[in-house]
């Protein structure tokens, strides 16, 4: 357990090193710098280039990198090119947002798609079980906006239940603002997670244990409970982890449509506006969450099936 | 009885729903609609215009290449790579071999593929080849994973032991029996690496970083004219139903694929 | 009278798995159901719980515990009552009857408050099953015990129930002579506590040695019933050796092995082995000594060893870097043969491929060859037909041995190759075991049942914790054994006959961990 | 003028949120650094300039009450209104001075009115008294006044030096602000001309799909530069009401005059000639604008109202290009999706050039170096311009040393002309001399202005007093004038 901990700890300090090299010469392959990017025919060809310079954008790549790297080791994540800011300040305040989305989307996800996936898993190939795949298939594959422009449409502009935007708004004040967003979501992440847990549950249902178990008496009810659910939870919490990708894509555009002040938004501006330090910074955080992450699902599963492989 | 014709049913509608975008994508550029382009977001023609004026209807007759196109060719592609690399280092019998395939792509793992794409996109403007292979790029390391996992279990069966006693080739063994063992979680992950992928070449258009917002494609179109959602629906609609179809039918023949792989007996009873 | 079966009929379409079955089960008594594999044992047992396999339909009257599981129109609501507390079943493979997720403790109390709420039964059934009862114990996981610990797991999960038949499929497979000795003590014990056994094996010195009514089944039908004199008698194997010592065929020098890389934690040390051509070498041991090692590393699928293997004086490599003739002169017939086959494709194909791999036979040839090898070892051409999940666990392993004989090897290495065969069975592979040898093919043999390795071996080797602790000619090893492992060995043989052995210590050794 | 329901009385109070495309981090408070449109917007709403735009893009004094310059357009001396910073502060001109100082700084590269104000001579500029300033040119130039109205002219306090910290004269006093999100600011009591009618102003940031939402559903009472899709699809209900500055910007097709085919007059005549503009306003505008007519600056000062529309003709623009030798090659357009219609743009009229044999291959290029790319790549791409004074353009884009020229316009005789009729003090022959230039640009020019898209903002019903005009004029973008009915 604890070199498997040092192991862990080693190729994540390793995959960091590796990723923040790697998004820094992504983003140096992209056309234009930051200071390219101030051209909006306002600043002069040559009050450009006297930006770029105060920028320090005119330093060879490796010297510019490894500036940013020393700050980073030292905890400094610089500052943004394009605002002047400290980019932990940005991180921060985009961060919030969608943290609180994305939990928010996995508070109703998790339980929801755990309960669907038990249900199709125990009714393979019936009516109900084709019926919640169809749907939830269905509903992945319309492309979230499309589902997004919908809600809006009917429950904002039609019904005025909800609010179409978070613009002016407060999480605090109005929690309401969570609903469509989360709407939007549900549907991928559901169906996919749903899937896992169905295919999980039909494997453990097969399971000599579990046919066992029923023999020496266990009723379905706590055999589903007790003796399927952990085992057809772990491709689940798998999935989950690797959902997080998934999810981020979605965030984007959920965040673009209701105007949510949030990481993703402020990932892809940061790319467009060649803000290296921004969109090191935030990859930073997402990798580290990313790692998190996957470490926190290992672990889970582990809880859960003691057997399962820890690295290979 | 019963359970097998609803099995063939389920396999018909499959075949009807992944047949219909697929025929209309592939044979739809040759079918010779030629209508005047008209104003934007109106009802002329079956299906109405489009943002541009352009003929719903003839747009989705043309769009459908690119749009399942991609999407598929990612999917293939992804698999074509990191198939055969989780092949190779499940079936290598040199530690450093796979964890030197491996390791790397664990470092990729946590590369938000958003900013693959997005550079990929902004690099190479429009190209639907580079939007492609980044979508593919992305995929490659989970689909590595995915066929690595799954080709170990197959790999290190004694019947793979068994196969060389009787000296199999290696096609034999290593395409025949384990690319086999594979399929059955592949199957299961094709669709909704498919669904994901039609999603993701979606949001890039979306995010106006694919193809050249008045391209014919239909992804494109759901996304530039879900503005005139409200004046012309089967702009947005029409395409968008004709991708559903396809994931959804997709889906739906894995499922059944699945079905027929996994049927495992039940030892307790032998 | 806890259980009464009269007329028991399955039927899986227009197949007849059991037909008009019929036997009890009494309080303190071991019934047993024995019959050659395929023979309907399974099937008629899971009834008493009410479960069918797919698409089987019960017919006849099964009462258990005063409750009608299955009368006339199939299995009854009143099934899921006594699953558990009348009625407990012990599955043929119990390592993976265990739910990996769970801590035993667990699990047993589950069962205890679900059977038995407000009683403490758990220490009981753990006492019985023989194992300790302490918390450290309860806390581990089933992957953190060995095979037979496992097995006794299942045992107590059972127990735990408290039922009042115990249902018990195939207990001895792959136990070594004493493990199997301290599994008969424990069932009497738990006979003469008033529980009713029902007993399935192949195995007739365990059904010999506990029971007290016997039902003897064949092609689902009852063919003969009453008390342990209605057991065929133990064919007598003629011995078959040949004491001529040739010059060595196969051959093993300084052979140690391990399952880590750069030979960590070694499994087997030193093992020097030698086998001329038509003489047999049997290989004995407690479970998990390291036979199987062995037999893998002859047959070049173990590659983390050192030490040298001549085939015909020439070096031996592993089988990646043998030749054509290298492989086709060594096979080796698995242990677990299920794992072995391809799950899609039809047994008679995958057996008839070693002759058209590796002696270039036309695929037509070769099945028919296959097809003849298969019958003679008494597996019909309709049986080999199908896929391997369709034949039993007998009728795979004699298919197993069928495809390693095709490629005419030179040394043939036979890992438990009867554990699923009745005695019929088995006479049918020493047969033709026995005319391969006459043919000058070199035999490695495996095996639990001493006397069959006695019969059909020349030479012996005695193993434990991966060293040779003794060898010799069959007749020596076995009548006067030197080492103190092979004395036990020997006594714990002859469980069921006369003059069985009182077990005056139970062995507090258990086998080695897995 | 205000649009139909003026006559409803004005009335005070209430909160006006108002949504405006974002920047995100780009945003900025510092009013001398400006660029977006929200930008603009938040620094109109707490500072002012000295001058402003009117309607017609003719200079306008706001916090200089007047002005007059020494008779050669080289010394000119503002007199200042009696207004009154946020904080208390009277205005004097040591504040102007020091703006003006402020914008200059060669420290900081990102003054955007650095460059068009070059010719200030800060040096010779003095206080005539506290509400008279002096301001002294390198070089004569009549149109002064409008380069005060620019972007990035505000007048800020003396000795500001802390953005973050706005004290301004503005008819609001800032409260706060968040980049990318929002900026509030309350109404300012002493405001020298009439105090604002709404109490809170909320400016927010959003795209265009969510300004759409917000003000559709109630989230916001103004939303800026909407889509004339959006106006078609509002114009059905009745919450949201639209106002359309009509032909207010320019879109336009961009040839570079100095490169192959396009150094030939011919091909640039035979492409303004091509282009259906009537086609392309009514899909790529879906109707709202008007056709343009190959120069800048329609309704504004010094446009020659008197020239005939080009018209459509396929015949004598092949007749040119067969001259040209130009049928049947393929020209490469580069595009981007910088502005909206560009690339639709781009389509259509790759379709109308091919009707003449001469196939236009639409290749879309980086979005966000668009703008940079096209200065120095390619031969044909678009162009969009908002509304500026017509002599700025010209100083912005088709002068030899101009910064911004897309079409390579260099000529010697057009830039001797230019600044002969900016030293012009008398307003009737500068604007003759004007036209004159204008006429040469439209013939030879690089510029293929095809449309004039109207300038669209939706309001909410309850929105009064919005004024449509074209941005970038003292009352686009003007809240202190709007109330809430
Ligand atoms: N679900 C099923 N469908 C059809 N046939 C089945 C099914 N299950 C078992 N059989 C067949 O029924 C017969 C009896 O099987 P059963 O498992 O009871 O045998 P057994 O006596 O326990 O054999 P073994 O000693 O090999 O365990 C076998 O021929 C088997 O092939
Ligand atoms: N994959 C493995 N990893 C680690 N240890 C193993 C592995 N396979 C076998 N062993 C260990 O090696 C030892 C020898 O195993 P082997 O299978 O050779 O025993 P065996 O004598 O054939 O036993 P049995 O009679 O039960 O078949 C055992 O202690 C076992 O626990
Ligand atoms: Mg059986
Ligand atoms: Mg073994």
């Amino acid at each position: 357990m604890r070199t498997y901990a040092g192991q862990r700890a080693v190729l994540a300090v390793v995959q960091l090193g590796v990723l923040s090299v790697l998004v820094f010469v992504l983003t140096a392959l992209l056309p234009g710098d930051a200071a390219d990017m101030r051209f909006t025919e306002t600043l002069t060809p040559d009050q450009v280039s006297r930006l770029r310079a105060e920028l320090g954008l005119d330093q060879p790549l490796v010297s510019r990198f490894v500036d940013w790297f020393g700050d980073v080791v030292r905890g400094d994540l610089g500052t943004s090119l394009i605002s002047g800011g400290p980019v932990v300040d940005i991180v921060k305040s985009s961060v919030g947002a969608t943290l609180v989305l994305t939990l928010a989307t996995l508070a109703v996800v998790v339980p929801l798609a755990v309960a669907l996936g038990i249900v199709m898993g125990t009714r393979e190939n019936g009516r109900l079980d084709r019926a919640i795949t169809s749907v939830t298939l269905a509903l992945s594959a319309i492309p979230d906006f499309v589902i997004a422009v919908l809600l809006v449409a009917v429950f904002s502009l039609k019904l005025g239940w909800l609010p179409a935007t978070w613009i002016g708004g407060s999480l605090l004040a109005s929690p309401v603002l969570l609903v469509l967003p989360v709407a939007v979501l549900l549907g991928r992440t559901v169906c996919l997670l749903s899937r896992q847990v169905r295919a999980g549950t039909i494997t453990a249902l097969h399971a000599e244990y579990v046919v066992q178990a029923r023999r020496l008496g266990v009723p379905r009810r706590r055999l589903l409970l007790r003796h399927v659910l952990p085992n057809a939870a772990v491709p689940g919490v798998q999935e989950l982890a690797r959902t997080g990708d998934t999810l981020l894509g979605g965030v984007l555009v959920v965040e673009a449509i209701f105007a949510i002040p949030g990481f993703a938004t402020a990932l892809v501006d940061g790319v467009e506006t060649r803000d290296v330090p921004v969109v090191q910074g935030l990859t930073l955080v997402l990798a580290v969450a990313a790692l998190l992450l996957n470490l926190a699902a290992d672990l889970l599963c582990n809880r859960l099936v003691p057997r399962t492989e820890l690295l290979r | 009885m019963n359970r097998r014709l609803g099995g063939w049913l389920s396999v018909g509608i499959g075949v009807g729903l992944v047949g219909v975008p697929v025929v209309v994508a592939v044979f739809g550029p040759l079918v010779p609609v030629r209508v005047e382009a008209g104003l934007p977001y109106a009802s002329a023609g079956v299906l109405g215009t489009d943002g541009l004026g352009r003929d719903v209807l003839q747009l989705l007759l043309v769009g459908g290449r690119t749009a399942l196109g991609m999407a598929i060719g990612a999917v293939v592609i992804a698999y074509l790579i990191g198939g055969l690399i989780g092949l190779v280092a499940a079936s290598t019998r040199h530690r450093w071999l796979d964890e030197g395939l491996i390791r790397p792509l664990d470092v990729l793992l946590p590369l938000p593929s958003l900013l693959v794409i997005s550079v990929v996109a902004v690099g190479w403007r429009a190209s639907a080849l580079a939007i492609t292979l980044a979508v593919a790029l992305v995929n490659v390391p989970t689909v590595t994973r995915l066929v690595r996992a799954a080709a170990l279990d197959a790999a290190s069966s004694p019947v793979v032991e068994a196969l060389r006693m009787q000296r199999a080739s290696w096609i034999n063994i290593h395409l025949g029996y384990v690319g086999r063992s594979v399929l059955g979680p592949v199957a299961a992950d094709l669709g909704t690496r498919i669904t994901l992928a039609v999603f993701l070449v979606a949001s890039v258009n979306f995010l106006g970083l694919g193809l050249s917002p008045t391209a014919p494609d239909w992804a494109v179109s759901i996304s530039r004219n879900r503005e005139g959602l409200l004046l012309q629906p089967w702009s947005v609609l029409a395409p968008a139903l004709l991708l559903v179809s396809f994931t959804l039918g997709f889906n739906l023949l894995a499922d059944r694929l699945l079905h027929h792989t996994r049927r495992r007996p039940v030892e307790a009873t032998r | 009278m806890v259980v009464r079966v009269s007329g028991l009929g399955a039927f899986a379409g227009d197949a007849v798995l059991v037909d008009g079955v019929s036997f009890e089960v009494v309080v303190g008594e071991v019934t047993a159901l024995v019959g050659a594999s395929g023979s309907g044992k399974t099937t008629s047992a899971l009834a008493l719980l009410g479960e069918v396999g797919e698409g089987v339909r019960l017919e006849g009257r099964v009462e258990v515990g005063g409750e009608v599981v299955v009368d006339g129109n199939g299995v009854t609501g009143a099934a899921a009552r006594v699953r558990g507390r009348v009625v407990a079943y012990m599955p043929q493979h119990p390592g993976s009857a265990l739910n990996p997720a769970r801590r035993i403790g667990t699990t047993l109390r589950e069962l205890e408050g679900l059977h038995h709420r407000g009683e403490s039964v758990v220490p009981g059934a753990l006492r019985a099953a023989q194992l300790p009862g302490d918390r450290e114990t309860l806390r581990r996981f089933p992957h953190q015990f060995s095979g037979g610990q496992r097995q006794r797991i299942a045992l107590a999960q059972a127990l735990t129930c408290r039922p009042k038949v115990l249902v018990l499929d195939e207990p001895s497979t792959g136990l070594d002579s004493i493990t199997r000795l301290q599994l008969v003590h424990e069932l009497r014990e738990l006979t003469a506590d008033g529980l009713g056994i029902l007993l399935l094996s192949h195995d007739l010195d365990l059904v010999r040695a506990l029971a007290t009514r016997v039902v003897v089944l064949s092609a689902g039908r009852v063919i003969d019933s009453g008390g342990p004199d209605v057991l065929p008698e133990a064919p007598d194997l003629e011995r078959s050796g040949t004491t001529a010592t040739r010059h060595p065929l196969l051959q093993a020098m300084k052979l140690s092995a391990s399952q880590r890389p750069r030979g960590r934690d070694p499994i087997l040390h030193e093992i020097d082995l030698a086998v001329g051509p038509g003489a047999c070498v049997g290989v004995v041991g407690r479970s998990g000594s390291g036979k199987t090692t062995l037999a893998r590393c002859l047959a070049g699928l173990h590659e983390r060893y050192t030490g040298r293997l001549f085939l015909d004086d020439e070096p031996l490599p592993i089988l990646r870097k043998r030749s054509r003739t290298q492989n086709r002169r060594v096979q080796y017939v698995w242990q677990e043969v299920r794992g072995s086959f391809d799950e899609r494709r039809p047994v008679d194909q995958q057996v008839a491929r070693t002759a058209q791999r590796l002696r270039g036979l036309d695929p037509e040839p070769a099945h028919a060859e296959a097809v003849a090898t298969l019958a003679r070892l008494g597996v019909s051409a309709m049986t080999a037909a199908r896929t391997p999940s369709r034949l039993s666990g007998g009728e795979l392993q004699r298919a197993a041995l069928a495809r390693a004989v095709l490629a005419h090897p030179d040394v043939l290495i036979c890992d438990e190759v009867t554990t699923a065969l009745d005695d019929h069975g088995t006479a049918l592979v020493v047969e033709l075991l026995t005319e391969l040898k006459d043919r000058g093919t070199a035999l490695i043999w495996i095996g639990h049942d001493l006397g069959l390795v006695a019969a059909v071996s020349d030479h012996v080797l005695v193993i434990d914790a991966g060293r040779i602790v003794e060898q010799g000619p069959p007749a020596t090893v076995m009548t006067e054994p030197h080492h103190e492992l092979t004395r036990r060995l020997v006594r714990a043989a002859s469980i069921g006959h006369p003059q069985s052995p009182p077990v005056l210590t139970l062995d507090t050794r258990s086998e080695p961990r897995r | 003028g205000a649009d139909g329901e003026a006559a409803a009385q004005p009335k005070n109070g209430g909160r006006l949120r108002a949504v405006y495309a974002g920047g995100g981090a780009k945003e900025v408070l510092d009013p001398h650094v400006q660029s977006l449109f929200v930008d603009i917007a938040r620094h109109k709403a707490t500072y002012e300039k000295l001058v402003e735009l009117g309607p017609d893009l003719k200079p306008v004094g706001r916090l200089a009450e007047k002005w007059e310059h020494d008779g050669e357009a080289t010394t000119w001396r503002f007199s200042l209104r009696d207004a009154t910073f946020h904080d208390g502060g009277k205005l004097t001109s040591e504040d102007v001075l020091y703006s003006l100082a402020r914008i200059a700084d060669p420290a900081v590269p990102e003054r955007v009115a650095q460059s068009s104000l070059a010719t200030l001579d800060l040096r010779r500029s003095r206080t005539v008294d506290a509400r008279t300033v002096e301001l002294v040119l390198t070089a004569p130039n009549a149109e002064f006044p409008a380069l005060l109205a620019g972007i990035g002219t505000q007048i800020v306090r003396d000795g500001f030096k802390d953005p973050t910290k706005p004290v301004g004269t503005g008819p609001f006093r800032f409260v706060s602000f968040e980049a990318g999100r929002s900026m509030i600011a309350n109404r300012y009591d002493d405001y020298w001309d009439e105090p604002a009618r709404i109490e809170e102003l909320h400016i927010l940031s959003a795209d265009s799909e969510a300004r759409a939402n917000a003000v559709q559903g109630g989230q916001a009472e103004y939303a800026n530069d909407m889509t004339a899709t959006f106006a078609r699809t509002a114009s059905a209900g009745r919450t949201v009401r639209i106002v359309a500055a009509k032909a207010s910007t320019m879109q336009a097709f961009v040839m570079k005059v100095d490169r192959p085919p396009f150094d030939n007059p011919d091909v640039r005549m035979a492409f303004k000639l091509l282009t259906d503009r009537q086609r392309l306003v009514d899909v790529v505008l879906a109707g709202r604008g008007e056709v343009g007519n190959d120069l800048f600056g329609k309704g504004y000062q010094y446009y020659p109202a008197d020239l005939a529309q080009r018209e459509r003709n396929v015949g004598e623009a092949k007749d040119l290009l067969r001259k040209a030798g130009l049928l049947n090659k393929e020209i490469e357009f580069l595009t981007a999706d910088a502005s909206a219609g560009f690339v639709e743009s781009a389509t259509l009229f790759a379709e109308q050039v091919a009707e003449a044999g001469v196939k236009l291959k639409v290749v879309p290029g980086s979005a966000q170096t668009y703008a940079k790319d096209l200065l120095t790549n390619g031969v044909i791409g678009n162009h969009r311009s908002g509304a500026m004074p017509i002599p700025q353009y010209v100083t912005d884009r088709l002068l030899t040393k101009s910064p911004f020229n897309v079409t390579h316009w260099r000529r010697a005789g057009f830039d001797a002309g230019f600044a002969a009729a900016q030293r012009l003090t008398d307003e009737g022959a500068r604007s003759a001399k004007y036209g004159e230039l204008q006429g040469t640009l439209r013939d030879e020019g690089g510029i293929l202005a095809w449309g004039l898209p109207d300038y669209l903002v939706a309001v909410s019903a309850t929105v009064q007093g919005v004024q449509a005009v074209p941005p970038n004029t003292l009352d686009s973008g003007r809240f202190d004038k709007v109330w809430l009915a």
